[in-house]
């Protein structure tokens, strides 16, 4: 066994195992750490596949900006985890043959019969001055440009959409803003205004 | 344009800098520190620090018990307990102040007719053991002992304006 | 040069008219026609310069597109001007008279709402006429044709809350579809033949189609050239108020005075006279279709000048009378007298504009009561208004030595010199119309401004003479209508102004027939005329029916009353129109909605469709639980099945 | 040498994992939401493995924009649950059936 | 010398690898310690006070040069108090997990031109991931914690962290657009020319918004709500005692430093001499290049200082509004400009 073999087993077996962690866990928030480990693991494979940007940008991404978030929520909403464990233990024979089924369906149809070594050879290693970072730019700004653009607004709309749906308006916070007390100016406060004097009764 | 003026000082972040210079200037004057245990720094004559109580120079305790200074206290620290002496005066048996409760106001001391209660200029004590804080009789008259000469000139100085 | 001079004339009323619609309320009542009369001033007065280089300057015809909308399957669609004397004729007229008409406006409106709002159209109507008389293709020249019907039909409607208004002009609007539609299909038909919408190559290739025959429906041969210029003739029909699509213009003037004058006398509806003129080389290849225009316009002229003799609303009688002066002009196009018809167009233009103006002048003075009956003794109050109405209806009877006359007399003369078929039934009814026209412009002069004063005392009090805006145009109007003829006959009919412009075929030359020295002479040879002791007859009778006994009047009224009543219903052609067509309409569309639209498409289609879906999605109701994780399993389910295919296959 | 096969297995059981946490937790918005993303990320690794074996860098390509919109997709879909838990007071999907026909 | 060589070769790759790490950790532990020290001093000589002065070595006072270690020494023998209630797991992890990428993030950071542990070219994209783990420790240390004041801290934390994240990766984006590589060694080689090739001067907008966007990053004055002493106690780390606490302690200003060096790096120029390109060149070809990267660094370092004893706390909807509002904004603008002046090749940086 070779040490990337070794390694690949690794990564593989700490993120099915870290994915089992996601959905058995009871607290949510260990969930999401696990998913953490899970993705962590996943840039680990795509590493061995020679994937570094999308392996780093997945960390980047997703553990660094889009767990951040998920890890937010939780901590955030106080929810009743009671509630939502119910049924659990009566799903479990379910979700068991599901998985099982489908798993081993996938495995017959992606097995080695049809993708193992013989029908597709491991690609040779890459010299080291290759860049993948520089591939992939040069895909995604040519051939990909409008894909990569349509992204962009895709991403700019999430923005959109995130923030004009949770945010709350409330008319009813006062505040000052100390850089126009800061800038005002007597005069533009004060009148002097000039008086006949009044006599005296 | 005034808008406008201060939005470019905004951006250039003029406000900011003068904070900076200003702290920087003052990094390379000299600190006014006095290193403590070496160097102290003048005490007023005034200070109200640890107490003591008087006696007369006869050697005779001042105090009467008359407890104005347990009535005027705001942070009931003091409490003082009174029967006759043989000779049928009054004094106390009791006398104590507890340090942690006391704040230091000096009320005591300006309720006290007979000058008994003072406040010393001491604020180098400490305690290392759990009620050593009150402040009995017996200590209080030996701290006024050991610095009557300098309450009584402090006294004797202040005393125009008392 | 010209290009920019053109393009000025052009765009400078649509600039004002932008300007004044869009800005109303910024730019205030007086900002609105200050601009709009800049525009149409500078338009009038480079116009007139046009005019003076082509009449008098002799510059060469002018024929550029200025821009290419569109080229479909070698058909251009253009902008472009033929700028010839023909159009610059048309060009000074039109601006002068849309000039005056703004100034009067002034006037005229100065009370009234909606005051920028109508300048912005007027101006709006200038740039749209001046498109039609200047353009140099088919294409164009029906851009202007239907902006000119809209400047129309939105003037009519001008005063949009009165509800006879809004059926005054949809009535013009749907009229003139009838006749845009035979004009439509007409230039449909130049395109379709002759492959071409620009003038000078249609009538390049006209000759070589001039035997050339069409079956419309049926076997039945037609020749091209006749189809083609009828078609075109319904639009000008339409237009310019032919029987029987004339019904619209009596109507129209629910609108503004100055609309009257402007639109429905002196330029729009000359439209129709001007583009049969300008298509005259393609009528003179048709004496078909000449026939057919002499005689609408002969019969035109004759009877809609007897509705004019009872009609008691001064406007309406004035439009009675435009469209028997319409009539003359069309029935001088079917002798192939063009020249006459155009030269009579311009007359008419001047005069009949005084004569609206001087009406309307009236108008303001009876605080806008047009009902004649109500009037009477104005010429004491209107002394400006009086001499110029006067002179305004001495021309158009044609009394000699005014412009009316020379015109009028020519197409008669031409007329009766004409041998194409119906020319002799056209010569006795337009003879016969200048007794008619004499009858009911006096009348209609003599019951305004002469007899007792005003029925109503108390509007006596208040009649008088109109502010300068108006009387000024009016005077500015008078001077052409009397001079105008004398000055124009000689080089306008039997000299070489429309030499290249018009074409006319040598046989139907009839103009050339006219003995002709000077216009003096012309003058002295009409007083030999038949015509002229007819006109003088109509008037010594309405002196003498409407002045001298009344009583008469009432008489001959009572008396003949089914004539009077035929008349009074303008031979029936509204009752006819209301009958057949409206109720025939109706009648369509009640069976297409019961049929069409309740059983088929409210009830077949939407109602069937709605309920199929209805039964269709309470069948689905079971499946859609609202729960994500059903659809979430369904999802998985049908993956789960489709691996297994996979596995299996 | 590590064979394609191996990776899409890995995958196909991570996505069998996924799949079993959204018949588990089906009540829990948040933990479908996390099941979702593990799915995309079985995915994701699939087109790596692809592209890698391929040598066609239009499969990281593709993981790229999948990552955008799982990106974006994962915000509002928080930002949902958030407004939800405020009008609310729960996550339960078994409480959210106004889709209800 | 070629004895040392030849030693070092002999060496098992492990212990290779454990001494390199070694090499560049206690260094940077001894400037952690020292820069602990140096900000009591710096502020309390801007406050006009001394600071520590005291503890030193062997009865010696030393400038209290000694405060450090006593310090260390105190906070490991102090007692680690796990509140009732919390996750002892992650509470304990929680400080790991905020120094790891503080540290991490030095092995791929270029202290000369052949200086670096590895060398691996996407290297600006590796620091920019490891920066952004930083808020875990932050945030599991606030929720493990069972403490309301922790938990705001954290949340305090996370929100401010990731706003300015992004400012900062587009400061950062605008740097290798300058340099055309995600290499950090080819960044600073991009610099070369003189003082004004470095990027600071084409950049200058995004060098301040990094700097204050790393500032923010690392929950310092004036963005230090995160602890917010007068609202929320300490934030995250108030229920921490003793080594998890000083471990907060290193984290914070390990990353400091690490800001300041990658400061240095991508807008002064790295390990460049700053005569580069003038007459003294040649007078200083003798000064190492880590020398002047460190100089660079203090620099940044002791900006760290002086901000804090200048600046009052921002408050916090003050803090996400210049994060979101105005830097975001500014970076792209001028990552605009960036690639314009690349494009059209703009002396002196880009020709």
């Amino acid at each position: 066994m070779s040490f990337e073999k070794f390694l690949f087993y690794l990564f593989a077996a700490l993120m099915i195992g870290a994915a089992l962690m996601v959905i058995t866990r009871r607290n949510p928030v260990h969930s999401v750490l696990f998913l953490v480990l899970a993705f962590f693991n996943a840039a680990g494979l795509w590493m061995l596949a020679e994937a570094e940007f999308l392996a780093i940008a997945l960390v980047l991404v997703y553990v660094g900006a889009v767990m951040v978030l998920f890890l937010f929520v939780v901590m955030m909403l106080d929810i009743n985890l009671a509630e939502l464990r119910a049924g659990f233990v009566r799903n479990m024979p379910v979700a068991l043959l599901v998985a099982v089924v489908m798993m081993v369906e996938l495995a017959l149809v992606l097995g080695p019969s049809r993708f193992g070594l013989d029908q597709y050879a491991a690609p040779a290693h890459r010299p080291a001055d290759y860049s993948n970072t520089t591939e992939l730019g040069l895909a995604l700004f040519t051939r990909h440009l409008y894909a990569f653009e349509i992204a962009a607004v895709i991403l700019l709309v999430g923005i959109v959409a995130a923030i004009s749906l949770t945010l709350r308006r409330r008319p009813d916070s006062k505040y000052l803003d100390p850089g126009r007390q800061v800038t005002v100016k007597a005069r533009d406060r004060l009148r002097v205004v000039r008086m006949q004097a009044e006599e005296r009764e | 344009m005034n808008k406008i003026v201060s939005y470019v000082r905004s951006l250039f972040l003029f406000e900011l800098l003068k904070g900076l210079s200003l702290t920087g200037r003052y990094m390379f004057t000299r600190p006014f520190t006095l290193e403590y245990p070496e160097e102290k720094a003048p005490v007023s004559p005034r200070f109200r620090g640890l107490h003591a109580l008087r006696r007369y120079p006869n050697g005779e305790e001042r105090c009467i018990a008359c407890k104005l200074c347990e009535a005027v206290c705001p942070a009931l620290a003091i409490t003082i307990e009174a029967e006759p002496r043989e000779d049928g005066s009054r004094r106390t048996t009791r006398y104590d102040i507890d340090l942690f409760k006391c704040i230091f106001c000096g009320f005591c001391e300006e309720s006290c007719p007979v000058d008994s209660i003072v406040e010393t200029r001491v604020y180098e004590y400490h305690f290392e053991n759990r009620g050593e804080q009150i402040m009995t009789k017996d200590k209080l008259l030996a701290i006024g002992d050991k610095y009557e000469e300098q309450l009584a000139a402090d006294r004797a100085a202040q005393a125009a304006v008392r | 040069m010209m290009d920019y001079i053109l393009l000025a004339i052009v765009l400078a009323p649509l600039a004002g008219s932008v300007i004044a619609g869009l800005f109303r309320n910024q730019i205030g009542r007086a900002g609105a026609h200050w601009v709009t009369i800049l525009g149409v001033a500078v338009s009038c007065a480079l116009s007139l310069y046009v005019f003076y280089r082509y009449a008098f300057g002799g510059a060469p015809v002018y024929n550029h597109t200025v821009y290419t909308w569109m080229v479909v399957d070698g058909l251009r669609m253009e902008v472009g001007f033929l700028i010839d004397r023909l159009t610059a004729m048309m060009m000074a007229v039109v601006t002068f008279v849309s000039l005056m008409v703004h100034i009067y406006t002034i006037g005229y409106m100065a009370h009234e709402e909606g005051y920028q709002r109508f300048f912005s159209y007027i101006a709006l109507f200038t740039f749209s006429m001046l498109m039609l008389v200047m353009s140099n293709n088919f294409m164009q020249l029906f851009f202007g044709w239907e902006a000119v019907g809209l400047v129309s039909y939105l003037l009519i409607g001008f005063y949009f809350k009165r509800e006879s208004a809004i059926f005054a002009n949809l009535k013009a609007f749907l009229v003139n579809r009838v006749g845009d539609f035979g004009f439509v299909l007409g230039i449909a038909a130049v395109a379709m033949y002759m492959g071409t919408l620009d003038y000078a190559e249609a009538f390049a290739r006209a000759p070589d189609l001039a035997r050339t025959t069409i079956s419309v429906w049926g076997d039945q041969a037609w020749s091209l050239m006749t189809v083609i210029c009828i078609l075109l003739f319904i639009g000008a029909m339409g237009k310019s108020a032919q029987v029987p699509l004339h019904v619209w213009l009596p109507d129209s003037m629910e609108g503004p005075t100055p609309i009257s004058a402007l639109i429905h006398a002196a330029t729009m509806v000359t439209a129709g006279i001007f583009m049969v003129a300008r298509m005259s080389p393609l009528y003179e290849l048709s004496e078909t279709a000449l026939s057919f225009v002499m005689v609408i316009g002969a019969t035109t002229a004759f009877f809609m000048g007897l509705i004019g003799i009872i009609q008691n609303d001064i406007k309406r009688v004035i439009a009675y009378s435009t469209l028997s002066q319409l009539g003359y002009m069309v029935a001088a196009l079917g002798a192939s007298a063009y020249a006459a018809g155009l030269f009579h167009l311009m007359t008419h233009a001047f005069f009949k504009a005084l004569l609206f103006l001087g009406a309307g002048s009236v108008i303001i003075g009876m605080h806008h009561d047009q009902d004649i009956r109500n009037m009477g003794g104005v010429r004491k109050y209107m002394p400006i208004t009086h001499w110029t109405f006067l002179i305004g209806t001495l021309a158009l009877i044609g009394f000699p030595g005014f412009a009316g006359f020379f015109s009028k007399d020519a197409i008669i003369e031409a007329v009766h010199h004409s041998q194409i078929a119906g020319s002799g039934y056209a010569h006795w009814m337009l003879v016969a119309g200048v007794f008619v026209t004499a009858l009911y412009s006096f009348r209609l002069y003599f019951i305004v401004f002469h007899g007792e004063g005003p029925r109503d005392a108390h509007a006596g009090e208040h009649l008088r003479e109109s502010p300068k805006v108006v009387t000024v145009p009016l005077m500015l109007l008078a001077i052409p209508s009397v001079v105008i003829g004398y000055l124009a006959i000689g080089p306008m009919l039997f000299g070489d102004y429309f030499d290249g412009v018009i074409s006319v075929a040598a046989i139907h030359d009839t103009l050339g027939e006219i003995h002709f020295e000077d216009a003096f002479t012309f003058m002295l040879h009409g007083l030999t005329g038949i015509p002229l002791y007819l006109a003088a007859a109509g008037a010594f009778v309405a002196w003498y029916v409407y002045m001298r006994r009344p009583i008469i009047a009432t008489d001959l009224a009572t008396r003949f009353d089914w004539l009077y009543a035929i008349l009074d219903r303008k031979y029936g052609f509204d009752a006819f129109n209301q009958w057949v067509f409206a109720g025939g309409a109706r009648l369509l569309g009640k069976v297409l909605w019961q049929a069409g639209d309740r059983v088929i498409i409210d009830g077949a289609v939407v109602n069937g469709s709605a309920h199929s879906v209805g039964w269709l999605a309470s069948v689905m109701r079971y499946l859609q639980t609202g729960y994500l994780y059903h659809y979430a399993f369904a999802i998985i389910i049908g993956l789960l099945g489709l691996l297994s295919w996979f596995v299996i296959r | 040498m590590i064979a394609l096969s191996d990776y899409l297995i890995v995958a196909a059981i991570l996505f069998s994992v996924s799949v079993a946490g959204i018949f588990l937790n089906r009540k829990n918005v948040l933990l479908l939401l996390m099941c979702i993303e593990l799915m995309l990320l079985a995915v994701n690794i699939n087109f790596i493995a692809f592209s890698h074996f391929l040598g066609d860098v239009a499969g990281q390509i593709f993981v790229f924009f999948i990552l955008t919109v799982a990106a974006a997709e994962a915000a509002i879909g928080l930002a949902i649950l958030v407004v939800l838990f405020r009008s609310r007071r729960t996550i339960n999907v078994a409480d959210l059936d106004a889709l209800k026909g | 010398m070629e004895s040392v060589i030849a030693l070092w070769n002999a060496l098992p790759l492990v212990v290779q690898i454990l001494l390199k790490i070694v090499v560049i950790m206690l260094p940077l532990m001894i400037m952690v310690a020292y820069y602990t020290y140096a900000e009591r001093k710096v502020i309390g000589h801007m406050q006009v006070r001394m600071g520590p002065n005291r503890v030193g070595f062997f009865g010696f006072r030393l400038l209290g040069l000694g405060q450090p270690i006593a310090d260390a020494v105190k906070l490991m023998f102090k007692e680690i108090v796990i509140p009732s209630g919390a996750n002892k797991l992650l509470f304990l992890i929680a400080p790991m997990l905020s120094i790891a990428p503080a540290l991490a993030a030095w092995a791929v950071f270029p202290f000369d031109a052949e200086l670096a542990l590895t060398h691996i070219n996407a290297g600006l994209l590796y620091i920019l991931a490891l920066t952004s783990l930083g808020v875990y420790g932050v945030i599991i240390a606030g929720w493990s914690s069972n403490s309301k004041y922790a938990l705001l801290g954290a949340m305090r934390s996370a929100a401010q962290i990731v706003a300015y994240e992004i400012a900062m990766g587009f400061a950062l984006v605008g740097v290798l657009v300058a340099a055309g590589s995600l290499d950090l060694r080819q960044i600073v080689l991009a610099q070369q020319g003189s003082l004004l090739h470095w990027f600071w001067l084409p950049l200058l907008p995004l060098f301040v918004i990094y700097f204050i966007s790393g500032v923010a990053e690392t929950n310092r004055a004036p963005f230090d709500v995160a602890e917010g002493e007068s609202e929320i106690v300490a934030g995250f780390h108030v229920e921490y005692s003793g080594m998890t606490f000083a471990v907060f302690f290193l984290a914070e200003y390990a990353n400091m430093i690490l800001i300041s060096a990658l400061s240095s790096l991508m807008f002064l120029g790295g390990w460049l001499s700053p005569f580069q390109g003038t007459a003294l060149e040649s007078w200083f070809d003798w000064v190492p290049g880590i020398l002047w990267l460190l100089a660079k660094t203090l620099v940044f370092m002791f900006l760290f200082l002086w901000f804090r004893a200048t600046f009052p706390r921002y408050r916090y909807d003050q803090i996400m509004r210049l994060g979101w509002k105005v830097f975001i904004p500014i970076t792209i603008v001028w990552i605009v400009v960036v690639g314009l002046m690349k494009v059209y090749h703009t002396p002196w940086w880009f020709n």
